[in-house]
């Protein structure tokens, strides 16, 4: 076509160029929207199936054991379980773009309102483990780098091994034994001792958060007692993965050019681990420790059954276990959210980072 | 005049899975305050002798050496932190390639900084003063530009004209350039050459040139080391480069192109089992 | 005023101690106390569903429904067996065809709304279990009462008093238990109309209370906790705690430690092995309660092997009932073996059954199974069922019976049972209301031609139109001893030829902080009884 | 004698210039085992997984008691007592014997995952690596959808989808365990795409087909292999974590997982029962951690010293 069409070269002639470039970001931020869109719809969608195929009844979770079968049938109407399935799924997808997530069967509420009630008791425990897992993981493991193959490394790694190869479930038992049941160092199961339960209003649902906002500090105090067993449990986890991927980051950037060009300065080892390579680990690191916090933040099923922590983990569980649906796709929709957002959040720490990536 | 520094029987060796490899076998030289060219093939042990001096080896590496001494300083008993003290002030290393041997997060000015700080004990601003004004003494035009710039915002020659900057802010008296041009341009490369022997000249360094480089170690030092297998094949000055008696520097010398060449083809490096054991 | 206050108030003198105690590192090794006003228990309760008293059919939702609301009747919860209080009906009266009853309700009686409860109430609240249809309706359908007929069999016939006409003349105990349950709870009309949706008020109720009884509920969080606190005008007398917090504690183990530490005075859920260990530990003291709840497996008798009353004969002797009891299930069941649960009229304890496996070979051989065969067996894969099987799993093979356990949960179970899927069936069977009939109508009624999967004869394809007719028939007996014969009757040949192996009925045994007493985990009336707790 | 055989097969297998493709290969591999012997840890780890093999085989013959054989008389014995060296479970049951045919099970549940979902993520991933466009795309989002789930859940959601069992945990922990090699597999395809080898394949008129099976798979194995005993650690633990909500393997068949789940009913009072099937799933995965380490400092050039 040798003939540009003059409305195409209006059009962009008179753009400025930031125009243009701000078009460009729009274009790439709606393809990126595209591609969340489309990620949230697939999961919706497996879980949808899955959830139809199992042959768990919820009609039987709501009606229960003895129920005869005219209620049965009534409940099964209700619930819209006599549609096919390509119609519950299309339904259930536009009332969700409404915003509106159905109610669950087990709890007799909306889902909305379960959600927003256990995904903060998660991200408090997540949060707190994930604070251990880097505080504790990224020393250890630049420990096993800079000391590679010597004691301190093979102690790394060993710690760090053990974290990835205990069954979770058994080291909370007995972490609940020795630290509350023996020693009494921490509080019990549980966010709160029952008797702090609702001396402060839910600002943010996360409780030491909002007795902080509150200036309860018995109510913090409190909270911060019940959540430091669980979450060390967990972070002990993210402490095995962290370390050892910040180990293995670490000999990479050890092994490089600029370090040699370091000490040939003088600069002094410390400053050549502390400042030269981390700020270049930090840069893979974040991403390491985003999918770690992204994956606790899913929940962390043993771990809430465990310590009878009312959270997202345990709330999927069960409703998955009863078929209840609405629950199911709600927070797995809420854990796709998450997973996407967490995402985002570490490429911008990425960009910040990495001046390459500018 | 006693020699800046004095090197013998120098040996690195790695371990691998089949029993020790010597890396360097036997290197042994003095040098002053002048230009002394190493080359020799990869895998010669040319580049292992220049960071050997340093003490800038791989853990994984064994050294040893009757004497390594820097100004009456030995190197081989110095402590970590007497050998801190050395490096950079006393003795420098330029890298191969600014694409690597630069911190890819770190700005311009901060690294060059850096190396003032460490030995001068000066200010921030103090640093930075000397920073803007090495760069400017290697010629980079707005010099407070680059010093914002990050190491993958520079071209190749000037980022290994920031490296020589930054190494030559603490003045040291050894300047180790590890193949300082061969990442470059043949363009770029002569304008760091001259810039590195202008510095070097100027301020009455000793410098240790390593490269694979024939003509330009013969143009540029003073004195010649040749080195195949990790062994000093032979010394010359650089001058008398073209009557080398070594079959090897020979072979070498044979096997440079040259503008007037009329050879149909460039004879093949021949090379003896028996220069190993020599 | 911010609501945060007047609860603090309560707990003002605990509070300054649990201050102290909260902080990490200032805690003493010593247990702590709750505080003495409220009762603070460690339970499962992830099972509750519904707070709608027409609506809640688990054990837990009794357990909180009926501390929250009124029924007409009472199971007195001083004696024992199941013996009979007036409650909100102070008498009745039956005409003289035995169809219909007269309800005089108590008058001075007030909702925790502060309302006062009339036969409006209880008319309304008669009706409603027809109306929302939910699990529980079944309760009144099984005498007479439908949706379609509620509102003239139901009648209000003055400010107290109330009248219900059913379709037989009825034993009046069937109808005096039945209004004990939880369906017949009494709910404050007025508040529960103006916060009706579509839905008669269903929503609201699941998350409110709107009762008469000894509390109320303040405060409910699904698979948290729910608090209770005292309703000081109940007409039946004030609760001695203030306050009653249940806590889902999903693990035994976490349970036991809470109850260790003191922070709970009641661990609702341990394991016979936890019981073993706290038992004579200062400061805890383990109580029983029977539970009207039995055990046992069934057979389909749609199946060729199972359809042989032979092997259903062998089957019933390769269970080792004692070890069963004393072994596996120390102080969690006690031996039964017939459908009606002890302390409910008509109840039988003879055990006619025993391990004998060398019988059980035979009667194999006798039924053309000299090889032995194999069998398998559904279970929900949760303790006790679980674990049962596979002690059965051990004590069939001794007589020849391979036994594949397919464990699956509740739900996943309980529909292969009810679509007739199944070989053999482990469950566990609740009363609804504390009357043989509920039971014998599980057990042993059929009617032929109907296509019942809430029955658990037609679910085993148990034909017994004769036990049927008897069944009802005990439904009719109005005298007492009587109708207890007739019970005892049904049972003896429920227990000879059912396809039904009834081996234990479960007591609910809980460790508790010693100081406390009065508090029941379980009663004769089928929930707990918390208003008589009080701490020493 | 001839000359090469007085070299010795070691110094055949060290020389640097092999006689032929196998024995460069082979040669490769021996001076992989080399280094690989020099890390004691990775040994270890090495030998726990070949004794876990040798008990899992010879289960029947060194187990005193058969895993299913219940005594209520004699539930919960502390380990040592009479002829239960690890004591009793709470049916009676030989903890030992049920240890060591737990041995099998792991074998299988490991084994079976690593058949199952190495093969999916090679071929999801070099296929969207090496033919690009909108299958790529497409895949990549499939693997983006499965990635973000929570691998717990979507097993668990696997499982109530087909009933519980030892089979359907296997399968699940496969499906949810295929992401990440499809997106190592991819990455390392991506890379060898426009490498020179490639385009000599397809100049000589090779089929896509066999390029991906021939040439890109065979390279994407090593560090898929290491990828893969590193996750066997966590596939254990998954498995377990399965028994412990009761929809891994059932009972009474001896998983360790189940063991720890219906074992921790007793864990304040006879510690034993769930805490020496926790201690072999401990040993067990720290095994296969150790030996992934080792292989990965063989098998990954970048992590090379």
């Amino acid at each position: 076509m040798l003939q540009a069409r003059p409305g195409f070269r209006q059009f962009f002639g008179v753009r400025p160029r930031d125009k243009v470039k701000a078009s460009i970001a729009l274009r790439q931020s709606s393809g990126f929207l595209f591609q969340v869109a489309l990620t949230l719809l697939g999961l919706l969608a497996v879980t949808f199936f899955i959830g139809r195929v199992v042959p768990i009844d919820p009609v039987l979770a709501v009606v229960g054991d003895q129920a005869p079968r005219d209620v049965y049938e009534a409940v099964k109407r209700e619930l819209g379980l006599d549609q096919p399935l390509w119609w519950q799924f299309w339904v259930y997808v536009k009332k969700m773009a409404a915003g509106d997530f159905g109610q669950s069967l087990l709890t007799n509420r909306p889902v909305i309102e379960d959600i927003k009630r256990v995904f903060p008791a998660t991200l408090e425990l997540a949060t707190f483990a994930t604070i251990i897992g880097v505080a504790l993981g990224v020393p250890m493991g630049i420990a096993g780098a800079v000391w590679q193959d010597r004691w301190p490394d093979q102690l790394v790694r060993v710690v760090g091994l053990v974290g990835y190869s205990v069954p979770i479930f058994w080291l909370g038992i007995i972490g609940l034994l020795v630290f509350y049941g023996i020693l009494g160092w921490v509080q019990g199961p549980g966010r709160l001792s029952v008797f702090f339960e609702d001396m402060v209003p839910v600002v943010t649902g996360v409780i030491l958060i909002d007795a902080a906002i509150a200036r309860e500090w018995e109510v913090f105090w409190n909270a911060f007692g019940h959540v430091v067993l669980p979450s060390a449990v967990l972070g002990y986890f993210s402490i095995a993965y962290i370390a050892r991927m910040t180990r293995s980051f670490m000999l990479e950037q050890l092994n490089q050019e600029y370090i040699i060009t370091a000490r040939a300065k003088g600069v002094s080892e410390a400053r050549i681990i502390w400042v030269h390579a981390l700020r270049n680990v930090s840069v893979p690191l974040v991403t390491v420790i985003a999918l770690s916090y992204a994956r606790l933040l899913e929940g962390a099923v043993l771990t809430e059954t465990v310590f009878a922590w009312p959270g997202l983990g345990r709330y999927l569980t069960t409703a998955l276990l009863a078929a209840d649906m609405n629950a199911v796709l709600g927070a797995t929709i809420v854990v796709g959210l998450v997973f996407v957002g967490i995402n985002l959040l570490s490429d911008l720490l990425y960009r910040l980072l990495d001046p390459r990536a500018k | 005049m006693k020699p800046l520094l004095e090197v013998e029987d120098l040996r690195v060796s790695f371990a691998t899975p089949t029993g020790r490899f010597e890396a360097v076998r036997g290197v042994s030289f003095s040098l002053g305050r002048e230009r002394l060219g190493i080359v020799g093939e990869s895998g010669s042990g040319k580049s292992l002798t220049g960071r050997a001096i340093m003490r800038l080896l791989p853990a994984a590496a064994r050294m040893e050496a009757r004497k390594l001494s820097f100004d009456g300083i030995d190197l081989l008993g110095a402590s970590a932190r007497q050998l801190r003290g050395i490096r950079g002030a006393r003795i420098s290393l330029v890298l191969q390639d600014p694409k690597y041997s630069l911190n890819p997060v770190m700005t311009v000015g901060q690294q060059i900084a850096e190396a003032a700080r460490i030995h001068g004990g000066v200010s921030a601003r103090e640093a930075r003063r000397k920073a803007l004004e090495m760069l400017e003494a290697v010629r980079i035009r707005d010099p407070e530009r680059v010093m914002r710039l990050y190491p993958h915002e520079v071209s190749g020659g000037m980022g290994q004209r920031i490296m020589i900057a930054m190494m030559l802010v603490p003045e040291p008296d050894l300047l180790i350039a590890d193949e300082p041009t061969s990442a470059l341009d043949v363009t770029v490369q002569m304008q760091v050459l001259a810039i590195l022997d202008d510095l070097v000249a100027k301020r009455g360094m000793g410098l240790i040139f390593i490269s694979h480089d024939l003509d330009l170690v013969g143009s540029f030092c003073d004195r010649v080391l040749v080195m195949y297998a990790g062994r000093v094949m032979e010394e010359r000055a650089a001058p008398d480069l073209a009557g080398a008696t070594h079959p090897y520097t020979q072979g070498l010398l044979r096997s440079l192109p040259r503008i007037a060449d009329d050879r149909a083809e460039l004879p093949t490096l021949s090379r003896d089992p028996a220069w190993l054991d020599a | 005023m911010f609501p945060q206050i007047s609860k603090r108030a309560l707990f003002t003198a605990s509070a300054a101690g649990l201050a102290a105690a909260a902080l990490p590192g200032a805690r003493q090794a010593a247990a702590q106390q709750t505080p003495r006003n409220a009762l603070v228990i460690a339970a499962q309760i992830d099972d509750l569903v519904a707070l709608d008293p027409h609506h809640s059919f688990e054990v837990t939702g009794s357990d909180l429904l009926k501390n929250v609301y009124d029924q007409l009747f009472i199971i007195d919860d001083s004696k024992p067996s199941a013996e009979l209080l007036p409650g909100l009906a102070e008498s009745f009266t039956i005409s003289a065809d035995g169809k219909t009853f007269t309800f005089r309700i108590r008058q001075g009686v007030r909702f925790h709304s502060g309302n006062p409860l009339t036969a409006e109430d209880v008319a309304f609240s008669l009706r409603r279990p027809l109306q929302i249809n939910r699990t529980p309706a079944f309760m009144y359908r099984s005498v007479g009462l439908t949706a379609d007929n509620i509102e003239q069999t139901v009648r209000q016939t003055g400010d107290f008093e109330v009248q219900v006409t059913f379709n037989e003349a009825y034993a009046p105990t069937l109808i005096q238990n039945l209004f004990t349950a939880t369906i017949a709870s009494v709910l404050d009309s007025k508040l529960v109309l103006q916060n009706a949706g579509e839905d008669r008020g269903n929503t609201w109720l699941n998350r409110n209370s709107a009762g008469s009884g000894a509390f109320r509920l303040t405060r409910y969080q699904p698979n948290e906790s729910y608090t209770l606190d005292r309703n000081d005008g109940w007409w039946r007398g004030r609760a001695n705690m203030q306050r009653v917090i249940v806590r889902h504690v999903p693990e035994a183990a976490t349970q036991r430690l809470l109850l260790e530490r003191g922070d709970v005075d009641v661990a609702r859920n341990l394991t016979p092995t936890d019981i073993a260990a706290l038992r004579g530990r200062p400061g805890i003291s383990i109580q029983e309660f029977p539970r009207g709840t039995i055990q046992y497996f069934s057979a389909n008798l749609g199946d060729p092997i199972l359809s042989n009353p032979r092997v259903i004969e062998a089957l019933k002797h390769l269970v080792d009932y004692d070890a069963i009891a004393n072994n596996l299930l120390p102080g969690q069941v006690f031996p039964h073996q017939s459908f009606i649960p002890r302390a409910i009229l008509g109840e039988v304890n003879e055990r006619p059954w025993r391990f004998d496996p060398t019988r059980a070979r035979a009667l194999l051989a006798e039924a053309g199974h000299p090889n032995g065969i194999r069998l398998t067996m559904d279970t929900a894969n949760t303790f006790p069922s679980l674990d049962v099987a596979q002690a059965l799993q051990a004590s069939f093979a001794r007589g020849g019976v391979t036994l594949e356990v397919l464990p699956a949960t509740g739900a996943q179970v309980l529909a292969k049972f009810r679509a007739r899927n199944h070989q053999l069936f482990i469950g566990i069977w609740g009363l609804g209301y504390p009357d043989p009939h509920y039971n014998a109508d599980g057990f042993a009624h059929n009617p032929p031609g109907a296509n019942n999967p809430g029955k658990l004869t037609w679910r085993n394809n148990w034909n017994i139109p004769e036990l049927t007719a008897r069944t009802e028939a005990a439904m009719r007996e109005r005298d007492q001893n009587a109708r207890a014969a007739i019970y005892r009757q049904i049972q003896a040949e429920f227990m000879g030829t059912s396809p039904f192996a009834v081996f234990a009925q479960q007591q609910v045994q809980v460790a508790v902080r010693s100081n406390l007493t009065g508090y029941a985990a379980s009663s004769p009336g089928l929930s707990a009884i918390l208003w008589r707790a009080t701490k020493g | 004698m001839s000359d090469h055989a007085k070299q010795g097969w070691r110094a055949r297998l060290l020389s640097e210039t092999p006689r032929s493709r196998r024995e460069a290969k082979l040669g490769q591999a021996y001076r992989g085992w080399l280094q690989f012997r020099q890390n004691r840890l990775a040994l270890l780890g090495l030998a726990i997984v070949v004794a876990l093999i040798v008990i899992a085989v010879l289960a029947p013959w060194i187990a005193p008691h058969h895993p299913h054989e219940e005594n209520l008389a004699q539930r919960l014995l502390p380990p040592g007592t009479g002829a239960h060296l690890l004591g009793t479970d709470e049916f009676g049951r030989d903890i030992l014997s049920r240890i060591i045919y737990g041995a099998r099970v792991t074998l299988y549940i490991v084994v079976l995952v690593a058949l199952i979902a190495a093969p999916i993520g090679l071929i999801v991933g070099t296929a969207a690596g090496y033919l690009g466009g909108w299958l790529d795309a497409a895949l990549m989002r499939v693997t983006d959808v499965f990635l973000s789930f929570p691998s717990l859940i979507l097993a668990l959601a696997f499982v109530a989808a087909l009933g519980p069992g030892i089979e359907n945990a296997v399968i699940a922990i496969a499906l949810t365990s295929w992401p990440p090699y499809a997106r190592i597999a991819r990455a390392e395809t991506m890379t060898i795409r426009n490498s020179d080898f490639i385009a000599v394949a397809r100049i000589q008129g090779a089929g896509t087909g066999r390029i991906l099976f021939r040439h890109v798979m065979p390279l994407c194995v090593s560090s898929l292999t290491v990828r893969v005993t590193l996750d066997m650690a966590g596939i254990i633990l998954t498995a377990a974590g399965l028994g412990f909500l009761g929809l891994g393997a059932q009972p009474p068949m001896a998983e360790w997982g189940a063991m720890v789940s219906s074992g921790r009913r007793y864990i304040l009072d006879q510690w034993w029962v769930a805490t020496i099937p926790g201690l072999a799933i401990f040993i067990v995965s720290l095994a296969f951690n150790l030996l992934g380490d080792g292989l990965r400092d063989v098998l990954d050039p970048r992590q090379k010293k």
